[in-house]
């Protein structure tokens, strides 16, 4: 008993940190920009296909290829915003929904016409495969690598926000918008930037868990509602409140599964209207 | 750019037919190209169109007009719309294809109203073609695979545990499955049904390696799920907890081999159609599928079940000389055979209008450096819908 | 006699921070009694008390002798209670009549009827336009509430509380933001109002206060200074020093 | 344009949708399936128009309404034998009704994000027990066996879609009727207030809450009516009508005709199943790409939906005759 309590954890936490890792960047630019951005697993999925073509077609090996996914993503994102999204803000969320819903439709058929049918393809390292043996129980390799790597990218992550100057124009920008305005803080230059780091983060999230969540040209609309479970329960604008809310989902689902299979996915929609009803923020939420 | 390939190839086909045509049979043909497994419909049409392009010679100048309608997945009401439309408007003498269950379950009134013969070239729930006599199966059931997998896997193994998709096809793959591994005296040690759009495995595959069974069987359609699985299933090292992964051919589908990697080795199925099986008319089979759309594509089971439906309506073309009246159509549906099929020796069955075939033992083995269902032996001959031989016992 | 509107030990904390001390306050039937204090006194939170925006975390609010303390803000309006915001709250896109139409409305119960059509509620249409009328609106009635110049947005915004034919009106600011040259404007609507509605205006253009109020309360960090008549308080040294040490900090 | 300025009487613009549907049913006489399921989601786009472009609620959950009537007629016919078309249009209404204001009265007193995830994981658990409740539900295979018994006893729904067609076509005009004289209303006056500015809404002492709680039932209840109407339709319930998928569809619907403006909702449904149908027989591996553009291109150009367009047009035209444009109460 013991020891499958331990597995389910560690299951649920891998699977929360990819949907972390994902879904940090919508909280954020939801948060900062009030930009309702269904579109977001569209960057997460390029970040799986750029790794699988990468490594397929290209033969970079796979660390490079990982760091391949965030840096194409973030700059690719920064091309849609400057063309697209900038023009949206402050448009009103039902144009902002219609335009993501759009973004997603287009970006599902051009990923279907470029990479075909198939899932993407990722072969890891020989070093990544396995188990590790540990406290009687066996732990696959991949997602002990998962956890830590992610773990070390949120505390990077945390620390740039809490303690750079970036971070400080980022937190006043979300707590206080026309403030931050007035003290001078370049709002779009910031906006730009925040939207390529969040983006870049899913296209990261994207090809790490590809192995996990198949990348697809289906993707962006198959987990769309995980990715805003996270951020609705976790609160917007949060960093925080994202990462316990991955956690909990990611370790209530894994629990559920391995317990009582038969309820499939009710108890995380169930705890997401618990959670909402007790607090309509969500856990952390700077605003509703 | 697949898309303007196959509009090409269709305008080919089309113009190549309409020399000489005075009369002309139309195919309503619905399949899922776009939503959740949208990546099955292309296979469909391509067996489709392969099949017409190599026959339409023997015709006898009768013209076949394909008219392809996209599903969305499973989308039953948006089926029925495009099959009423189909009949109503462009008059077509026969429907065909469809992925989906409940798209076929669906369209089934329609068939019987109109009365227009329906050829199902996928959808693989047993009970569907009891929904209309219009209707005749030319892929498979699930309990035609599941079934003689639990007899043969009763024989080897004491203890099985069973995952499946929580859909029709996983119900039969279940049912089939224990019932024929609790008739040969094996164990069941739990069952578990996975909803069809399922993001992480982890927590299942921990499950079943914690339940220690001696064999799993898993069913989940065909495509990345199926590879997911596997990979799950290498991940939490299931198969050094000496845990042996079996199930129908879904799991390790043609296509998606090269996706899995060396996970999938030694993985044991079975199913009715390999695309490595060395059968000479297979080989001849997937050449030209290989001539046709390239060499790095590969025919399926999905494929097979669409050409041999092309199969039964160019031989149906044939014998009424191009006059489909629906019901001499049926009749000669339900006493078609063709010895010759990709897929070995396969036939209809008069009375339950559904598919007769063999059932190979598959094991992925490396061939030629690829990965490659090798089919080890035919553990069931002619084989009818086990489900249906049940239910007529009762 | 009952009052009009009355608190007893009004408090108000947010933590540590006393924002309302023990408010004792009355309001007169047809009184016109103006509420003054420097920034941050807590005003602002004593009206958002009184209106049910607020719970108080002790003390009690009685609205012609009926307490209220718990009731919400809807259940309060319909006791006759009625304000205006300090910063203009309109329904800005609706035609002006309408931002009118649907206070009227919802006094008059008409508002939950789903059935006729509202153009044909002739008595609720004819009193907006009435109401309009009464504040120079009238010629306004169809153009968008945020097309009209900010001085008009606040008339229409003591036009819509009219609406609901209060007995207790508060003013929170009326002239905050208007011109100078058109608070007079403000004003000669302001006295223009029955005098059976008693009247809280709380406000910072002296000039307006002096000339419109006949009872002045100041309030001095969540406390009541001091109350009286316009001459009193302009006497009183404590209120002077008060604005005066302000002026010069 | 609704509330006290408006005049109310039906404009001759009002009656095109109407005559367009006659003629399309005489001149087209081989699309009527099609046009069938354009008229069921102009019904469930109005409903949707009802709290969204009225009241000013964004729900990603309507599906669970739609979802619901198509179910309760379909299981009251294929597992209860009641084959008669109004008590299954009835029941239907009333069990939408019913969770409309049961989950309304819980969800409503939150906004934007939340509200948009409370509705949808409503929906969510209503998909998954259609789902696991197969013996009612049929499950992911589809509940067969609905039948619909002849209309009036002697109107049977023929393999043309002609009564299908004409059914649909008064539940609708009915709705439109009931729809039309509600926005016109002091309540939907009423409605409009809240949707610009519902502190104030309160400041004027009106139930908020229990407004936008009584507006939703009488929303979900028509959704659920367009459910049914599906499910007589078809013969055939899926799952397909519960879901994040439907409940987004219909909302891109709405939006693309143009939100909070009655017919915005004829329009959007018309213009998104004829478009996907064309481009789906063209192009059936791609045609979402085709959507995907013509929303993004409605966003950037036309805000306010496709009639949107039109007001522009208008306006312009009336700016060269008039100084200035009333005030309108459209969308935002």
């Amino acid at each position: 008993m013991l020891s499958s309590v331990v597995s389910v954890a560690f299951h649920g936490v891998a699977y929360g940190m990819i949907l972390y890792v994902i879904s940090v960047g919508l909280s954020v630019t939801m948060g900062l920009m009030g930009f309702i951005n269904l579109a977001h697993g569209v960057f997460a999925m390029a970040g799986g296909f750029v790794l699988s073509s990468f490594m397929a077609r290209f033969g970079v090996p796979f660390p490079l290829a990982v760091l391949s996914a965030f840096v194409l993503v973030a700059l690719g994102s920064v091309v849609l915003e400057r063309l697209l999204y900038s023009r949206l803000y402050g448009a009103g969320e039902l144009t902002q929904v219609l335009f993501s819903i759009g973004l997603i439709l287009v970006s599902m058929a051009s990923a279907r016409l470029i990479f075909g049918d198939q899932a993407a393809r990722v072969l890891l390292p020989d070093y990544l495969r396995g188990q590790l043996h540990m406290m009687g129980r066996d732990f696959p390799t991949y997602r002990v690598f998962i956890i830590f790597f992610s773990l070390g990218i949120i505390l990077l992550l945390w620390f740039g926000v809490e303690r750079t100057r970036w971070g400080a124009m980022v937190r006043a920008a979300v707590d206080h918008r026309a403030m931050a305005q007035s003290v001078g803080i370049n709002t779009r230059l910031l906006f730009m930037a925040t939207f390529a780091l969040g983006s870049g983060l899913a296209g990261l999230g994207g090809a790490l868990g590809a192995d996990i969540l198949p990348v697809q040209w289906a993707y962006p609309f198959e987990h769309l509602v995980y990715f805003l479970i996270v951020v609705a329960v976790g609160g917007l604008g949060s960093l925080r409140g994202p990462f316990i809310a991955a956690l909990l989902i990611g370790v209530a689902d894994t629990a559920c599964k391995y317990w009582v299979p038969e309820f499939g996915a009710f108890l995380v929609y169930a705890a997401t209207i618990g959670i909402l009803l007790w607090r309509p923020m969500g856990l952390f939420g700077v605003r509703a | 750019m697949n898309m303007f390939r196959l509009a090409a190839s269709a305008a080919l086909a089309l113009a190549a037919t309409a020399v000489s045509a005075q009369q002309t049979v139309k195919i309503g043909f619905i399949t899922s190209y776009s939503g959740l497994n949208g990546n099955l419909g292309p296979y469909m049409e391509r067996a489709v169109r392969l099949y017409l392009k190599q026959h339409e010679k023997d015709l006898g100048g009768v013209k076949v007009e394909l008219l392809t309608r996209d599903d969305t997945g499973p989308n039953p009401d948006k089926a029925r719309q495009l099959a009423q439309e189909l009949v109503v408007r462009d008059k077509v003498n026969l429907l065909a294809g469809v992925i989906f269950t409940p798209n076929a379950m669906a369209m089934a009134p329609i068939a019987t109203e109109a009365k227009v013969p329906f050829v199902i070239m996928n959808a693989g729930t047993a009970v569907i073609t009891t929904r209309s006599p219009y209707m005749v199966r030319t892929s498979f059931t699930l309990w035609q695979s599941s079934y003689p997998l639990g007899q043969w896997a009763s024989k080897k193994y004491k203890t099985a545990y069973s995952l499946v998709s929580d859909f029709g096809p996983g119900h039969d793959s279940e049912e089939g499955f224990s019932k024929a591994f609790e008739e040969g005296g094996g164990k069941m040690l739990g069952k578990v049904r996975v909803p069809l759009q399922n993001p992480d495995w982890a927590a299942y595959m921990q499950r079943v390696k914690d339940a220690k069974p001696d064999v799993l069987m898993v069913f989940i359609p065909a495509g990345k799920t199926a590879t997911a699985v596997m990979k799950n299933f290498s991940d939490l090292g299931l198969g050094q907890a000496g845990i042996k992964l079996i199930g129908p051919g879904d799991v390790t589908t043609d296509e998606e081999l090269p996706n899995m990697g060396d996970v999938a080795l030694g993985v044991l199925t079975v199913h009715h159609y390999s695309a490595g099986a060395t059968r000479p008319q297979n080989k001849a089979f997937v050449a030209a599928w290989k001539k046709e759309y390239g060499q790095n594509e590969t025919p399926n089971f999905v494929a097979v079940g669409a050409y041999d439906g092309a199969a039964i309506i160019v031989d149906a073309i044939k014998a009424l000389k191009g006059n489909m009246d629906p019901d001499k159509t049926m009749e000669f549906f339900k006493t078609w055979k063709n010895p010759n099929s990709p897929r070995g020796p396969i036939s209809i069955d008069p009375e339950t209008r559904d598919i007769v075939q063999n059932e190979y033992l598959r094991e992925v083995k490396r061939v030629g450096g690829q990965l490659a269902n090798v089919e080890l032996e035919t553990v069931a001959t002619a084989l009818k819908d086990p489900w249906k031989e049940f239910q007529k016992k009762k | 006699m009952a009052f009009a509107l009355q608190t007893e030990k009004l408090c108000k904390s947010f933590g540590a921070l006393t924002v309302a001390d023990h408010i004792d306050f009355r309001l007169e039937p047809g009184a016109r009694h103006a509420l003054i204090g420097p920034n941050g006194a807590g005003k602002t939170t004593f009206v958002n008390m009184l209106t049910g925006v607020l719970a108080p975390t002790s003390g009690s609010i009685f609205l012609n002798d009926q307490e209220v303390t718990n009731t919400s803000q809807a259940a309060r309006v319909r006791l006759g209670l009625g304000r205006t915001f300090q910063i203009t709250t309109l329904f800005r896109s609706l035609p002006v009549l309408d931002n009118v139409a649907l206070a009227v409305a919802e006094r008059t119960g008409v508002a939950k009827r789903m059935w006729r059509s509202a153009s044909s509620c002739k008595d609720i249409v004819e009193e907006s336009q009435n109401l309009l009328g009464v504040l120079g609106l009238a010629d306004d009635a169809a153009s968008a509430a945020q097309d009209l110049p900010y001085g008009k947005q606040r008339l229409l915004e003591i036009a819509v509380t009219l609406g609901l034919k209060p007995k207790v009106l508060l003013l929170d600011e009326p002239a905050a933001g208007v011109p100078s040259h058109d608070s007079g404007k403000v004003l000669q609507q302001l006295e223009k109002l029955s005098s059976d509605i008693a009247v809280l205006i709380i406000e910072h253009d002296m000039d307006l206060v002096f000339r419109f109020a006949q009872r002045i309360t100041v309030l001095v960090q969540g406390q009541v200074l001091v109350e009286g008549t316009p001459s009193e308080i302009a006497g009183d040294k404590r209120v002077r020093d008060v604005y005066l040490g302000e002026a010069h900090v | 344009m609704s509330g006290y300025s408006a005049d109310t009487r039906i404009r001759w613009t009002e009656w095109l949708p109407w005559v367009a549907a006659g003629l399309f049913f005489f001149l087209m006489p081989e699309y009527l399936s099609l046009g069938a399921r354009i008229l069921i989601f102009i019904l469930f786009a109005l409903s949707l128009d009802l709290i969204l472009g009225y009241a000013g609620i964004v729900t990603l959950g309507h599906s669970a309404f739609f979802g619901l009537g198509a179910y309760t007629a379909g299981i009251l016919s294929a597992r209860l034998g009641v084959n008669d078309a109004f008590l299954q249009l009835a029941a239907a209404a009333g069990m939408s009704a019913l969770l409309g204001m049961l989950t309304g009265a819980v969800i409503l007193r939150t906004r934007a994000l939340t509200l948009l995830m409370l509705t949808l994981a409503i929906t969510a658990i209503l998909l998954e027990i259609a789902n696991k409740w197969s013996t009612m539900t049929g499950g992911a295979d589809g509940l067969s066996g609905v039948q619909v018994s002849p209309l009036l006893g002697l109107f049977k729904f023929d393999l043309f879609g002609r009564t299908a067609f004409l059914y649909c076509l008064i539940v609708l005009f009915a709705a439109w009727w009931v729809v039309r004289r509600i926005i016109y209303s002091p309540y939907g006056a009423m409605l409009t207030g809240i949707r610009d500015n519902a502190a104030r809404m309160h400041a004027i002492g009106a139930p908020v809450y229990w407004r936008l709680v009584m507006i939703y039932t009488v929303s979900a209840t028509m959704a659920g009516v367009a459910g049914a109407l599906l499910t007589q339709v078809n013969q055939f319930v899926g799952l397909n009508v519960l879901g994040l998928e439907p409940s987004g569809d219909i909302l891109v619907m709405l939006i693309l005709g143009g939100v909070g403006r009655l017919y915005g909702a004829f329009v959007g449904p018309v213009v998104y199943i004829v478009v996907q149908d064309t481009l789906a027989k063209q192009y059936p591996e791609y045609w979402y790409f085709g959507i995907g553009v013509l929303l993004i291109f409605v966003v950037l150009f036309a805000r306010g939906g496709i009639l949107g367009i039109f007001d522009k047009l208008r306006d312009k035209w009336l700016s060269h005759s008039r100084p200035k444009s009333s005030a309108r109460a459209s969308a935002r």
